[in-house]
């Protein structure tokens, strides 16, 4: 046993880059997207074009949103069912209100808060009550669901009368980028950040990785359940305003199977289904990985029957590899 | 020799834990086997028992080459262990859990829920009373551990190991617990004692084995060296004292101030003060409510009655937080429950208590300052570890409770209460810990230690509250202070309970 | 007389039952079957299971047998498991009929649906109006739904039988969600520059391969089934050329009028033998109910949402 | 420390039969049970009749063997996602192979077998490569799913050609009880029985309570939960094959969304999402539950757009008043 008392100066200083890279909880998630463009790149023509590219970053940055509160819900230890039926319910509020005449910002503003407050009573479950967010979130997915459809009469409501500044958050562009990616963009980059320095977030990460010992460290972990769990609804909420605003419409149906899909993002970039870890980082890029892989098969026309057998082996795959190098580089 | 082990090897990453080791044991002897805190003494055990493997190195049994390759493999060659780290099923009840090896060989297709619950009761009658029906995870960390000695009692082995078996028992179990052992002896039965306690190594065990840095040092007879050569073969250097001097003149300014504190069930009427510059110990038997009256104080669990005052303050107790932020800190018995993050990295533990401390701006964590942190607690308590971001998980038992330490001086608290902080600690670190603890106090930090290894409680404290029954039974201090008067201020009542236990038990 | 035989008994009830019953395409079916009721007198009840479950479907329908109504005008989601149910109303004497979808082997009396055939060689002739017959196109699809696939599939071979030089150039399953849709077009747009047109077999998807078709600022022509208000708007605008709607309204009337009649088949005496088989004589192998084609100038009549103020779904 | 614990084993001691059946497990969901027994039998006059009662029990029985699995897999520490799509993949098979000339016997017993081996798969990703089970059968639930298309070509497969001996299995009564429900209750009484008194079950516990401890007593918990994984598969195949000759097809989209209902009876009745405990009688009454209630609003003609919310709420509270019950207990 030779190891030093303390040698530990070692991060910042000896190692180098790459190796800093390599033992990155991403390096195997890139390495496997950078296979994937190669290939792609050689198999279709059309793959390494910026239409194309717009075009795939545009169909996930707003599941993208989502995304972020289920990692940080999954790294507080919770889950969350219900974030395709609260991005609806998001639509129909601020569709409905709009509707009946409410200003859309602020139409927007209440269906956000609404989906927050679906977030609320859900923490208070979980925390107070103390069920298991799974099957909270699982009632909570079935009832947002209800709204929804009570609230259109299970009719998509046409919101193409919508004010196109409004609109413009969902289809406008800055010079060539759209707004949509801007926005993803910023959220994804500021929430990385905070989640990986501020103090606030460094909680969510102690909370998860042992709930007993955060609150014998003083943290008030039942309050930090709590807010992820509302978090990550209030998320949804404005994922689905932004939802309404690109597609000029509200579907109560919308978002149907997405939790798993936003879970299989997040878990594919590290975030540990027992809590405790997890990067925003990570899960975009999970999220970069499926939808590339769906992109990728439409551009090369597979057969429909095979898409869904290549997806679910490539799932499999990555999350195979990544551990693997993970393991490894540890 | 029953067991012999030649030329183990074993890495963790860039970490050597063993190098070449060999190690011997005979039937019929307690083998004491003592080493620093990261030594490589559960990792070799570890191996032993097949849940890791040697990189290299012979395991002979009966002189003959074996390999291990799981704990089911050491089962079938009669080794049993009791594990450093409590590992119970928390959901099923204590006599499955003493079972459970007997159940997953067992022949016959049904469950014998009463068989095992009654064979369950009388081994544990033994060592204490517990109901075998009792839900494992509803038991305090002490009595879990006393299911697991229980548990190995019921192998039917050769080679008993057990790994810190009394780091968070009083003497009254220890005491039991070596009778057991020296039956076992006479039967043939070679046990492996691991421990930090040398009074045990020279009361109990007839050879003792000294590892440093995963290498073996010394095998002896224990009848011809004295602990100060074991402790010197341990750390290479000579520990010259182990409990720091006391305290000459006590002042009279009192820190804080506790009356009549108690929840209405487990702790009744507690009332005592903490003077300024006292290291103050509390004592009882297990389950005695120690841990409670702590706890009550820091507003870890309710104990609505009574007032705590802390520098004149009159505190209010509603949680934790509020204790922390009036400079009250605790550390907790169960280490591996709520003591660490086991798969979070050494330096984000130790800042967790007041992560805003190594925070810049806008409460943004500064990398560098909580590796500073870490950095200088680490080397204040001699932790050994690969790198500070490692997670905790990778660190020996002794080095993990040092962690947990670093993270309570992190703050700079006004107030420590600490719950068996040495368990699990090696003679040098102990001797530093004690050290920093009665510095600590000199600077006017309040101490308040809970410790079953009364030598200790007595060669640190500068008084001790013993309690029993969740009341303080009394107050020692000077020459009062001798296991006698502590352990009969403990149990007299308990006593007679056990007698009228056992009569009835009959 | 015939007149009074032909209305309900005090209390006489239909019951209409089918599966995903918050979906709005029953909506409009509802309406035509309670319209056509109370034409006659009768009670109407809508059932279901709210689930995408057959079982749950089945128990739905028993449970509508259990209370003994007159009819059951059921939207079986698989036709065999329908068969023995199906024949045990018919035993119990409820007469049912189905629409939408058939369970062929039962004996049920009538199935009232939509001709998927002439629905999609409709919009396979148009698209060859529109962008000649030498060109590319591309569909959508949400596999597993038989009407769906059929519109596509039977699309598919139209073209290649009559317009061997169309070339099908993508093919995508998106499953009714818009997002998915999205990026399906999106990639379908980028891999084959000069697609000419789209034919979706469902609204859902439409909404997001119209924002796709949009944002690529490509001329493609988009035809799609049935019909949601986002993508009644875009017909509006131009944006996709027309839907084609099957009639939910006549398919909901006539599904009334099936089982309505085969339980007050006594006013019939037909020339077969009824009699002496024992079936009803009231039998409807097949009732198309037509659709219609929404385009720009006959939008205004297709919002759902202004067809049903002052109406009840219930 | 007098405290006896209700443990598995507890229900025979030597309490009275009433203290036992206050402290049991189930109690508060058979309360929950009865209450809304005798509510509906006042709210409609057809609950209580032989034909309803009969078709509520068809509708959960087949179902309820995937709850066991389920349930079994859930107290060794995993989940399955897949069952849905594993229960169609077991029509699909034993479909297709019959419509190609297979003795449907033989056909059925392949089909079964395959699931099985799905299950192994599983398995194996999860004790071998390391995976979390809800990754892994995310991924196997889109893999089958995909194969079932692909084997079909989206289109559902019509067995009514199937022999009558073997329609029996799923249409055919024993006396006045479909031979369902017979199989039904012959597995659940036997899993039970197996679950609460064998030794081999009980190492099920030990693991998914523990898995270090377990293994340290020497039970290969690895093949434990490999054993499960696969068991869990099996039984969806073995469910599968009823609902086939239930229905006298095969439908490839069977069973889409099956999981969260499976998963939400398991939980309801007891079981925990972190594994070591769960009985199969509560899952079971879990089942039940939820299936009378889903009875019960068709029952009472409640608006579809209500019916979610009801039913959302219904689960909410039931676990709520559950844990509750049981912590009270405890
Ligand atoms: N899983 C692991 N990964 C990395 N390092 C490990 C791991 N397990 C043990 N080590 C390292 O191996 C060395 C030996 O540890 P071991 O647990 O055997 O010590 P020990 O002698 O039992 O100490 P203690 O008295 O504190 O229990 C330590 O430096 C420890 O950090
Ligand atoms: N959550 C709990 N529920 C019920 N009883 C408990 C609980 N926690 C502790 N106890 C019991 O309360 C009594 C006091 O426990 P406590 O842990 O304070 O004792 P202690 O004196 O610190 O002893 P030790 O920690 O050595 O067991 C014990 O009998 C313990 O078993
Ligand atoms: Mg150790
Ligand atoms: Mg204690």
């Amino acid at each position: 046993m030779n190891a030093e008392t303390i040698t530990a100066e070692g991060h910042h200083s000896e190692r180098s880059f790459l190796a800093n890279l390599l033992r990155m909880r991403e390096t195997g998630l890139i390495a496997i997207i950078l296979v994937l463009f190669i290939v792609m790149s050689f198999a279709s023509p059309y793959f390494l074009t910026w239409v194309n590219m717009r075009a795939m970053t545009m169909a996930f940055a707003v599941e993208g949103i989502v995304v972020i509160g289920m990692t940080i819900l999954l790294i507080s230890g919770g889950i969350d069912l219900s974030v395709g039926s609260v991005t609806a319910l998001a639509m129909v509020i601020a569709g409905w209100l709009f509707l009946n005449g409410v200003d859309p910002w602020v139409a927007s503003g209440i269906a956000i808060a609404c989906c927050t407050g679906v977030g609320a009573i859900m923490g208070f479950f979980v925390t107070r009550v103390g069920l298991h967010h799974f099957i909270v979130s699982l009632a909570i997915m079935v009832i947002a669901r209800g709204i929804c459809l009570l609230g259109t009469g299970g009719r998509p409501l046409g919101l193409y009368t919508l004010p196109p500044e409004f609109k413009f958050i969902g289809q406008g562009s800055l010079g060539p980028i759209p707004l949509v990616i801007v926005i993803f963009v910023v959220i994804v980059v500021a929430f990385d950040f905070l989640l990986r320095r501020s103090t606030m977030f460094r909680k969510v990460f102690y909370t998860g990785s042992n709930e007993r010992a955060a609150a014998y460290s003083g943290i008030r972990t039942k309050k930090v359940v709590f807010l992820t769990t509302t978090l990550c609804s209030g998320l949804c909420g404005f994922a689905g305003i932004i939802y309404m605003a690109r597609f000029g419409s509200a579907q109560p149906t919308f978002g149907i199977g997405m939790e798993l899909n936003v879970i299989a993002a997040a878990v594919i970039g590290g975030a540990s289904l027992n809590g405790g870890t997890g990067t925003i980082f990570g899960a975009i890029l999970g999220t970069v990985l499926l939808s590339v892989v769906s992109s990728s098969l439409a551009l090369l026309d597979v057969s429909v029957y095979w898409q869904d057998i290549i997806r679910g082996s490539i799932l499999l795959a990555a999350v195979a590899i990544d551990h693997y190098f993970h393991k490894r580089t540890r | 020799m029953l067991l012999q082990i030649s030329g183990v090897s074993k890495s963790f990453g860039a970490v050597h834990a063993l190098s070449g080791v060999d190690f011997g044991v005979r039937a019929g002897e307690i083998h004491a086997l003592a080493g620093e805190n990261g030594a490589g003494k559960s990792t070799l055990m570890n191996i032993i028992d097949g849940i890791l493997q040697p990189d290299d190195g012979r395991i002979l049994i009966d002189g003959k080459p074996v390999k291990i390759a799981s704990p089911t493999e050491a089962q079938r060659l009669g080794i049993g262990f009791v594990h450093q780290e409590i590992a119970l099923c928390d959901d099923v009840s204590v006599a499955e859990n003493i079972f459970m090896s007997a159940t997953n060989i067992s022949k016959s297709f049904l469950m014998d829920y009463a068989g095992q619950r009654r064979k369950a009761g009388q081994v544990l009658a033994r060592l204490c009373d517990i109901d075998p029906a009792t839900r494992a995870g509803d038991l305090s960390i002490s009595s879990q551990q006393l299911v697991e000695i229980a548990k190995a009692l019921t192998l039917d082995c050769r080679i008993l190991i057990l790994d810190e078996p009394t780091a968070a028992l009083t003497e009254k179990e220890a005491q039991l617990l070596f009778g057991i052992m020296r039956k076992l002896r006479e039967q043939g039965i070679a046990i492996i004692y691991i421990s930090h306690r040398m009074v045990e190594i020279f009361d109990n065990c007839d050879r003792v084995t000294v590892f440093r840095d995963g290498r073996h040092i010394v095998t002896h007879d224990v009848a011809d060296i004295g602990p100060d050569d074991v402790v010197n073969a341990m750390v290479g250097r000579k520990i010259e004292t182990l409990y720091p001097d006391k305290l000459t003149d006590p002042a009279t300014d009192t820190l804080l101030s506790v009356r009549g504190l108690g929840d209405g069930a487990r702790i009744h009427d507690v009332s005592f003060d903490l003077r300024r510059g006292e290291i103050l110990g509390i004592a009882g038997l297990i389950g005695s409510g120690r841990s409670e009256i702590v706890k009550g104080i820091c507003g870890l669990e309710p104990a609505p009655e009574g007032e705590i005052v802390l520098a004149g303050k009159t505190l209010r107790r509603d949680e934790y937080r509020d204790a922390i932020g009036d400079g009250m800190v605790y550390l907790s018995e169960d280490r591996k429950g709520d003591g660490v993050f086991l798969e979070m990295s050494i330096a984000s533990n130790i800042s967790a208590l007041r992560p805003e401390q190594v925070a810049g701006r806008f409460g943004l964590i500064d990398r560098k300052r909580e590796f500073a942190q870490a950095e200088a607690l680490g080397k204040r308590l001699n932790l050994k570890c690969g790198s500070l971001w490692d997670p905790v998980s990778s660190l020996s038992g002794g080095n993990q409770q040092k962690v947990a330490i670093a993270k309570m001086l992190s703050v700079d608290p006004r107030i420590i209460f600490l719950d068996e902080p040495t368990r699990g600690v090696d003679v040098g670190a102990k001797a530093e810990i004690h050290r920093i603890l009665r510095q600590l106090a000199s600077e006017g930090v309040g101490i308040v230690v809970i410790s079953s290894e009364l030598p200790e409680l007595i060669g640190l404290c500068d008084r001790a509250l013993v309690v029993r029954e969740g009341r303080i039974s009394g107050v020692v201090a000077g020459d009062e202070m001798t296991e006698e008067n502590i352990m009969h201020l403990a149990s007299v009542m308990d006593a007679e309970r056990v007698t009228a236990n056992e009569k009835v038990g009959q | 007389s015939a007149q009074d035989t032909l209305r309900c008994e005090p209390g006489e009830t239909y019951t209409m039952n089918v599966m995903v019953s918050s979906h709005p395409y029953w909506i409009p079916v509802y309406q035509g079957f309670k319209q056509a009721a109370a034409a006659f007198g009768c009670e109407t009840t809508f059932s279901g299971t709210p689930d995408y479950d057959i079982s749950k479907q089945i128990a739905s329908f028993e449970q509508d047998m259990v209370k003994q109504p007159a009819g059951i005008l059921v939207h079986p989601m698989q036709s065999d498991p329908f068969i023995e149910p199906i024949n045990r109303a018919m035993e119990s004497g409820i007469q049912v009929a189905t629409f939408a979808a058939d369970s062929p082997n039962s004996n049920r009396t009538a199935y009232v649906t939509s001709d998927n055939l002439a629905e999609s060689k409709f919009a396979a002739e148009e698209i060859v109006k529109q962008i000649g017959e030498n060109a590319e196109y591309a569909v959508l699809e949400n596999p597993g739904q038989s009407n769906h696939d059929l519109r596509v599939t039977s699309l598919i071979s139209y073209m290649e039988d009559n317009y061997p030089d169309m070339k099908l150039v993508g093919r995508q399953a998106t499953n009714q969600d818009s997002n998915a849709a999205y990026r399906a077009t999106a990639s379908i747009l980028q891999a084959n520059p000069n697609l000419g047109a789209l034919w979706i077999p469902e609204a859902g998807s439409a909404e997001g391969a119209v924002a796709a078709v949009l944002e690529a600022d490509a001329d493609v022509l988009v035809m799609h089934a049935d019909i949601t208000p986002t993508t009644l708007e875009h017909i509006r605008e131009g944006n996709i050329h027309m839907a084609i709607n099957p009639n939910q309204g006549v398919q909901g009337f006539m599904g009334f009028m099936a089982v309505f009649m085969a339980a007050h088949s006594d006013v019939f005496d037909p020339f077969n033998d009824y009699k002496t088989s024992g079936y009803n004589p009231m039998q409807f192998p097949y009732i198309d109910n037509g659709f219609s084609v929404i385009t720009a100038d006959n939008a205004d009549s297709f919002d759902l949402n202004t067809y049903m103020e002052g109406r009840d779904t219930n």
